[in-house]
């Protein structure tokens, strides 16, 4: 086992690494910015390097300060949490450089994944279901029409050169391709100077459905399961379940053997997130890979009794998944997470400052992952997260009863935060039914307005 | 008032909002004095001002903090030896208020001399000029030169050659000219 | 102000902050001092005399308490109409100080008079003994006298008829003779 | 389902019950005395009525004052917590009278388990192992050769009128036990001028196991497994864990069985404890009932994922076992408990007063259950419990490791707690390696003194 650990990150994550090492006997190391000095990951680590001034392109995340760090404090590896430099394969790669472990995939394979189009070839080549598309540029209106036929309607155009919502046009019938097809075409020369489009199947309520594996050093990968991630506000999760009600067992077991196949192939280390969109008729769509762990790791390891922090540290160690998983997947119950933001309820600007009163709820089957305290200061250079309230139960029901009274027992003060909007999305009923996709926050905030 | 002497009312001002003086008066002809505190948060203090004052004075804060119980238990609890290697040092400087401190700009492992064995960039009681090289901070193989950023005599050296420091940590103290 | 007295004031303003004293004068010509402690706990205060300070003025705690803000949460969290049905009661009184205080000495509900229908034991104005029957408090089907314990005149009542009481709530304010 | 329960109880426990009744969407109704006005059972209550003074005879005690509440908030139940009211049959029968429901057995049954030699007696009848002794007293020295041979050495030989040891003798063997006898006989007629002796097996290191079980009101009972409760100091538990290392299934299932055989008998309702003594063979011996829910209850909640205060208020509400515990009991992983009282960890005194700084632990298998918080007043009429530590890990190991973190996290400032200790007791090999007995934190102390 690694006897020290540098954590290579802040906030919730940087203290959820270190409980992880200590669980482990691993000595800590942390870093912060000078707005962080008083944070409880640099209280609870066992020592406590200053990398640099507040910004994180000046501390957490200036690669030389943070190798700098972990060489004065002779560490064994680096823990990169998530976000920061966790999905840097520079980073990565200086790390390996340096004879630090990254705990992580090698950079090669988060360099692969990282280039959308690359990845979505990759898994492509193991048969793993893709948003179904065009491949290139469409020549014509019959050339369109084939496509679409191919792919079945819905479809959506869009400008190869384009964003921002500029050149697209959804297809549902081959009666309107045609003029769709010239206005988008007309559009696109207008505004990109390049009138070129593409094609891809339309989904119009997707869910946001993502698998969690763990891969060895050895060649071994596996899928723990699925996590529900739909609620979203302009593509940022607000609320995240384990296991989706959407998937089957049957769907698990064929998308794990799937995942197994594919990323073995790429040779792929570490935890990892494999994000897909799920269309109306329950069909899966590869979409993403992130190379880290994730934010919302937290509701697998309730149904699973998996601590994946932990895990990604041992296989970083060396360590082969079976002895890691010793027992097969067994998804028990049903775990929600909040995310809960220093941001106005509302209007969502964010809320820094002193937190005056801050008292988490508890009880039976009710997890809290912070790293703020009474007396805490929110510092307004990072992210907003300040805490995920996470619930489980033995079903989704008991799950969602669990967070209603926890986000009622739930005190912070001095601060701004998203808890009382949670508290209404868990009064919603369509929330309630879980008859939602990735548009959910629209219709709700509209509900909201007519209340 | 010319403005030295606003000067020195400045701080003296920031002296007493910081102690939470309500009224000072003071005579110098035999001596009256006069102190009333303020009655607690007069006004709400704003996020930057707390912050200084946390990091400054956390003895000094009207409502014990968190924090410092924190660390203390922290340290008490962990493992046979828990001392941080590293930290600790920053705050330790500054006492006098008059010296310059040149501070160390990155992480990396402090060097007196330009390189093992020979005599050392600077020692007490040297003077010394801008941009005069003080010593070497090593950082992921690169020696970087710290350069003085006062003119004046060196007074103190914080740290010990080889010794790792870290962002901001105090490494020599200059009594300016 | 020279450093030396800034630094002299300094270790004064700690002294007094240490001792808990909220005003100090002092004259050297003859020697004059005044010293008025701080208003919070001049003394460490035993835990009654801390749970009354909570109880009755929350917001002159010198931290702001947790309380009030849980307290608030959990109304504005809670279900459509989360209104402590009983509660709140006790706490709103006792404005005068002149005034005496008939507390109820148990839980139960207030009764103003012998039965349904028949005359008050007592109203606004009327001069009452001690030991004289105010009202009836039933509680597990019993109905229980509450006599007056002061003699003077029924200033206020702060219960209504039928209405559930909890122990130490305030039934009846008398000024006394 | 009930519309409105009071809570006869204060402190974590009372913050416990209101969680379940808000899981299960039931109003609450808190009571307490003037020196708990701003405790959180009274904040997260809907209702909330004020007693009596802070003695807990004139207030969590009164029962007209209980009662009188429990009518004028007008509730269906009365929710006891433990201690307190909870195995008051006299309260019980009130409640009856008073047409609101006891969440608990029916006073007959509380009754008859409180009477330790007839609850003996009535498990005895069922078959339940009990601690084997001579059937009252013992008429002389062969009689005693007798008994003895009977139950099998050693025995141990008690004054029956005695108490503190005095006409106390353990006999190895049939030797030395004519001089143990006479010894005993002669001690207790001096001491008692009484001379009669009776005579048990004596267990020299025995562990305190006991099962849970849950009735319903048809006629079901069921076992849910056992708690590991040997670290005691003063027959106080301090640290309680599920499951016994000791206990093999088919000892899990024996026991299953004759409790469901003898609680079916005894006509058993609601959730109950019932205690053993396990000898250094890992024979267990009945010693009594506790006809409410313990204190320790969490660990059995983390390895079943049962919620046992839900179960009680459905049992009470006419539910059925079947609908309750819906699948078998399975038991995953280890969980344990350490109760943190506001003593001095060394001299455990009690340590009352406010505190002034409160931050507990959190992230991955860590369950606090607590009524305090920061600013919150310790009273010093009640009990001293202010929290309950729960971690559950995937064997005993990693809940040890969950623990000893949580302790380094766990911040309690303004009073002293029983923390210090608990941290002492999980780096101690005797703890650790889990082969403890009841003298455990005898020898621990001893050990503590040398070191």
């Amino acid at each position: 086992m690694f006897r020290k650990v540098l954590i290579a990150n802040r906030g919730e994550i940087a203290l959820r690494v270190i409980c992880a090492c200590k669980e482990l006997g691993i000595r800590t190391v942390a870093v912060y910015s000078e707005a962080d000095r008083h944070a409880l990951h640099v209280r609870f680590a066992d020592e406590a390097i200053c990398i640099g001034p507040p910004r994180s392109a000046d501390s957490y995340l200036n690669v030389p300060a943070v190798i700098s760090a972990a060489e004065i404090a002779d560490v064994d590896a680096i823990h990169p949490g998530y976000g920061l430099l966790s999905e840097n394969a520079n980073f990565a790669e200086v790390c390996r450089a340096s004879n630090i472990k990254f705990i992580g995939p090698p950079p090669e394979v988060t360099r692969l994944m990282g280039e959308k189009e690359k990845a979505r070839q990759a898994m492509k080549r193991a048969r793993v279901p893709i948003l179904p598309g065009s491949e290139g540029v469409i020549q014509s209106e019959d050339d369109a029409l084939e496509w679409a036929k191919s792919i079945g309607y819905p479809v959506i155009l869009k400008a190869s050169a384009g964003g921002g919502g500029r050149g697209m046009r959804v297809v549902r019938t081959p009666e309107e391709l045609p003029s769709l097809y010239q206005a988008a075409h007309t559009e696109a020369a207008n505004a990109f100077g390049n009138g070129d489009l593409y094609m891809e199947k339309f989904i119009e309520r997707p869910r946001h459905i993502e698998f969690q594996v763990l891969a060895d050093q050895h060649g071994n990968v596996m899928s723990v399961g699925e996590r529900e991630c739909s609620i979203q506000r302009r593509h940022q999760k607000l609320i995240e379940e384990a296991p989706s009600l959407q998937v089957t067992q049957k769907m698990r077991d064929e998308i794990a053997r799937t995942l197994k196949r594919s990323l073995e192939n790429v040779g792929y280390q570490n935890a990892g997130t494999v994000e897909f969109l799920m269309d109306e008729d329950g069909k899966l769509y590869f979409i993403e890979m992130n190379t880290r762990i994730q934010v919302e790791h937290p509701v697998t390891e309730m149904v699973t009794g998996l601590d994946l922090v932990k895990a990604q540290i041992r296989i970083a160690c060396e360590a082969k998944l079976s002895d890691i998983v010793t027992q097969p997947i067994q998804i028990r119950g049903h775990s929600i997470e909040c995310r809960v933001n220093a941001e106005h309820p509302e209007k969502f600007t964010p809320s820094a400052g002193k937190i005056t009163a801050f008292n988490v709820p508890g009880g039976n089957g009710v997890r809290v992952d912070t790293a703020q305290y009474a007396e805490g200061v929110v510092p307004p250079y990072y992210d907003s997260l300040i805490a995920k309230l996470i619930t489980h139960g033995k079903d989704r029901e008991e799950a969602m009863q669990r967070m209603k009274r926890a986000l009622e027992m739930f005190v912070v003060e001095g601060i701004h935060t998203t808890v009382p909007l949670h508290r209404r999305i868990f009064d919603d009923e369509e929330f309630r039914a879980g008859q939602f996709d990735t548009k959910f926050m629209e219709r709700f905030f509209e509900r909201q307005k007519a209340m | 008032m010319n403005s030295e002497e606003m000067k020195e009312l400045e701080e003296l001002i920031e002296f007493l909002k910081e102690n939470k003086i309500g009224e000072f008066d003071l005579e110098r002809g035999d001596l009256k004095v006069r102190i009333k505190f303020a009655q607690e948060n007069p006004v709400a203090p704003d996020l930057a001002a707390l912050a200084k004052i946390i990091a400054s004075q956390p003895q000094a804060m009207p409502a014990p903090s968190v924090l410092p119980e924190v660390y203390a238990h922290s340290a008490a609890a962990a493992s046979p030896a828990p001392t941080p290697a590293v930290s600790a040092a920053p705050a330790e400087a500054d006492s006098d208020a008059n010296l310059h401190v040149v501070k160390s700009p990155i992480v990396g492992t402090f060097y007196e001399s330009p390189s093992p064995g020979s005599a050392p960039f600077v020692k007490i009681g040297d003077q010394v000029e801008i941009g005069q090289i003080l010593c070497i901070i090593e950082a992921m193989k690169l020696m970087n030169d710290i350069e003085c950023d006062a003119a004046g005599e060196i007074v103190k050296r914080f740290v010990q050659n080889g010794q790792p420091v870290e962002y901001g940590q105090s490494l020599f103290a200059v009594r300016p000219r």
